[in-house]
């Protein structure tokens, strides 16, 4: 029971921990981590449904009777390419914001905010 | 001995780890993380043979080539901080 | 024949990972930047070497092999190379100066 | 995997974003090495190569840009704290229905699963199950995630592209000299390092049929070598040997060649990415539609990771030298 559930257990830690993050912190590079982290725990969170017990990886070789599951490999491994894609957007509009309200602070540009309305 | 050698090489990861958490300056986490990525690729290494399917050592390449390179990007963009950080000090 | 290979692939597994736990031990005990750096360089790349030389005697399939060998090659390569840009950057931006001065000493000396 | 959750708290605490992002670092490593234990090889290549190399690079450059303290400022950590703990411990509950960790009775074994791993030997011909599924049967949303791709890098395009003038060009060439005097022994280690690891991309690019590998991480690890080059030579050097326009260009090529692939086979009369139209043999069809998707990917993938990198540390030049003015 315990050990059986291990491992969602950890990814629901990992998950809250970048969850934690995204919505307490501040800093807007602090938060694209925190959205890192959080995108990781479900990485870990499908690729440990693949995996079968004996299971080997899924490549075809001979003598090998149980294999993992390769669905789930085949939708994080494009996951994670478009994570990086998506981080970069992310980024890219962080350092706009740097240059337009000289700070990252979400305090900060709120305050700007304010007073330009 | 294969499963000896790679419960060694965890331990190091761990004590790794601290270093890089702890670390006073910015170039022991640097070396925190170099190491970690060296003792990386030993793990895949050594994990490949420990389940029996050592075709996966392209991971381990990789992970060679990629903790150079990131090393590399760190030192060069960390630079920037420091003669920064030099320049307000003589001020 | 055989039982030779697994011998001395054991050993020198075993003596790799020795090598490994006095690094990281040196990184965690060391006291300060330089002196890590030496417990790194030197036990990471001997002790890699090791470990990458156990699994080649482990592992009799050819193609495996080459493989192994192109890692340890890469990882002679590398790791001095990280070493010394570390270092270099190091000594570069001034660190040893916010150390005292017997540390200071000690670090011109074991500073390849 | 307590180590993990050891390395995310301690992510939470740091409030230097440098030390913040070389732990991110290490935690995509440490993650990978999970994803090899769990079986999962084509991930762990594309996370060792996607997570600890090319996402740590932009995060660096970025808080070059942006600074690099944190504020110590927080909202309402009580609040949010409240939050996580309400919604993790509802998560926790809704894992208690779940099948154990490891269990081949799993629904999610019962449905696809057993038709790729038994069948797709004969269908496809091609020993990796994970690429036959990522570029044959699961092609149309592989497409999707190569236009997503592309996207992305349009976007990172139109927010940080810069107009350069030619004396920041000559002065970026000083201020690389006086890089390249430092870092000798460096610059020729990676000079024999680059062609080698253009290779190994090539490598993982063709032989992805038949172990882990494939376009996505060979245009990541290609991506990084043009990387490793730009760091040591100059902005300047790189985009000399690598022209803006011209991976533009490239990058719409790869696109353009993975559709059109799908386009030929509706052409001549089986659904849209059905390869075994594309010859007699369905067999050889599959394996040329796949080694031409894989080859779509690879270049999409290349060309606009260097497209973001190189826009990023545009950026970060132009901005260094407007403070090099302001002084």
């Amino acid at each position: 029971m315990l050990l059986g559930l291990y491992n969602y257990w950890v990814v629901i830690v990992l998950m809250m921990v970048g969850f934690y993050i995204v919505i307490a912190h501040g800093n807007l590079i602090k938060k694209v981590v925190g959205l890192s982290i959080f995108q990781t725990s479900v990485f870990i969170f499908y690729i440990s449904m693949a995996k079968v017990d004996g299971g080997s990886a899924p490549i075809l070789a001979e003598g090998i009777k149980q294999y993992s599951n390769p669905l789930p490999h085949v939708l994080i491994l494009t996951a994670i390419v478009v994570g990086i894609a998506t981080t970069a957007l992310a980024l890219a509009l962080a350092v706009r914001i740097k240059e337009a309200y000289g700070s990252i602070e979400e305090e900060e540009i709120q305050k700007k905010d304010n007073q330009i309305c | 001995m294969l499963i000896a050698a790679t419960l060694a090489i965890l331990v190091v990861m761990i004590m790794a780890t601290i270093r890089a958490v702890m670390g006073p300056t910015p170039y022991d986490r640097v070396l925190a993380v170099n190491m970690f990525g060296t003792k990386t690729v030993l793990l895949i290494s050594l994990l490949g043979f420990v389940m029996g399917r050592p075709e996966f050592l392209d991971i381990a390449i990789v992970y060679a080539l990629i903790n150079f390179i990131s090393v590399i990007g760190v030192l060069r963009y960390s630079n920037h901080f420091v003669t920064k950080r030099n320049e307000q000090q003589k001020r | 024949m055989d039982i030779l290979m697994d011998v001395s692939s054991g050993l020198f597994l075993l003596v790799g990972s020795f090598l490994c736990l006095t690094g990281g031990l040196g990184i965690l005990r060391f006291p300060d930047f330089y002196t890590r750096m030496h417990a790194v360089g030197v036990s990471d790349t001997l002790a890699t070497a090791m470990i990458l030389i156990g699994l080649i005697l482990h592992n009799p399939d050819f193609f495996v092999d080459v493989k192994l060998m192109i890692i340890l090659l890469m990882a002679l390569f590398i790791s001095p190379t990280a070493s010394h840009a570390l270092a270099n950057a190091a000594m570069h931006n001034d660190l040893s100066k916010q150390k005292n001065d017997k540390s200071n000493s000690e670090t011109t000396s074991s500073n390849p | 995997m307590a180590f993990l959750v050891g390395v995310a708290f301690a992510i939470v605490r740091m409030k230097d974003l440098l030390a913040v992002i070389m732990l991110l670092g290490i935690y995509s490593l440490l993650s990978a090495s999970f994803f090899v234990a769990m079986d999962a090889a084509d991930v762990a290549f594309t996370e060792a190569a996607v997570g600890a190399g090319i996402s740590t690079l932009l995060m660096l450059v970025t808080i070059s840009m942006t600074g690099r303290s944190e504020h110590p400022v927080r909202h309402k950590p009580l609040l949010a704290l409240a939050v996580v703990i309400i919604t993790g411990s509802l998560l926790i509950y809704g894992t208690l229905d779940m099948p154990y960790f490891g269990s081949a009775e799993a629904p999610i074994h019962q449905h696809a699963a057993p038709r790729y791993i038994n069948d797709s030997m004969q269908e496809i011909g091609v020993p990796n199950i994970v690429t036959s599924v990522l570029a044959s049967y699961r092609a149309f949303d592989t497409f999707g995630e190569v236009v997503v791709i592309f996207t992305a890098g349009i976007g990172v395009l139109a927010l940080l592209s810069v107009v350069r003038r030619r004396e920041y060009t000559i002065n970026d060439d000083s201020f690389n000299h006086s890089m390249h005097e430092q870092h000798l022994i460096l610059r020729i280690v990676t000079k024999m390092m680059i062609p080698f690891i253009l290779l190994f991309a090539f490598y993982v690019q063709f032989h992805g049929d038949f172990g882990p590998g494939g376009g996505f991480q060979a245009g990541v690890i290609f991506a990084s070598a043009v990387f490793l080059y730009t760091m040591l030579f100059g902005t300047s050097t790189a985009r000399q040997v690598i022209n803006q326009s011209f991976i533009q260009l490239l990058a719409a090529t790869g696109v353009l060649l993975y559709g059109s692939v799908g386009i030929v086979s509706l052409l001549i009369g089986k659904e849209f990415f059905d390869y075994s139209a594309l010859s007699a043999d369905p067999i050889t069809g599959q394996h040329l539609g796949i080694l031409l998707i894989e080859l779509g990917v690879g270049i999409t993938v290349a060309s606009i990771m260097i497209i973001i990198f190189f826009n990023f540390v545009g950026r970060r030049n132009n901005l260094q030298h407007k403070e090099n003015e302001g002084d």
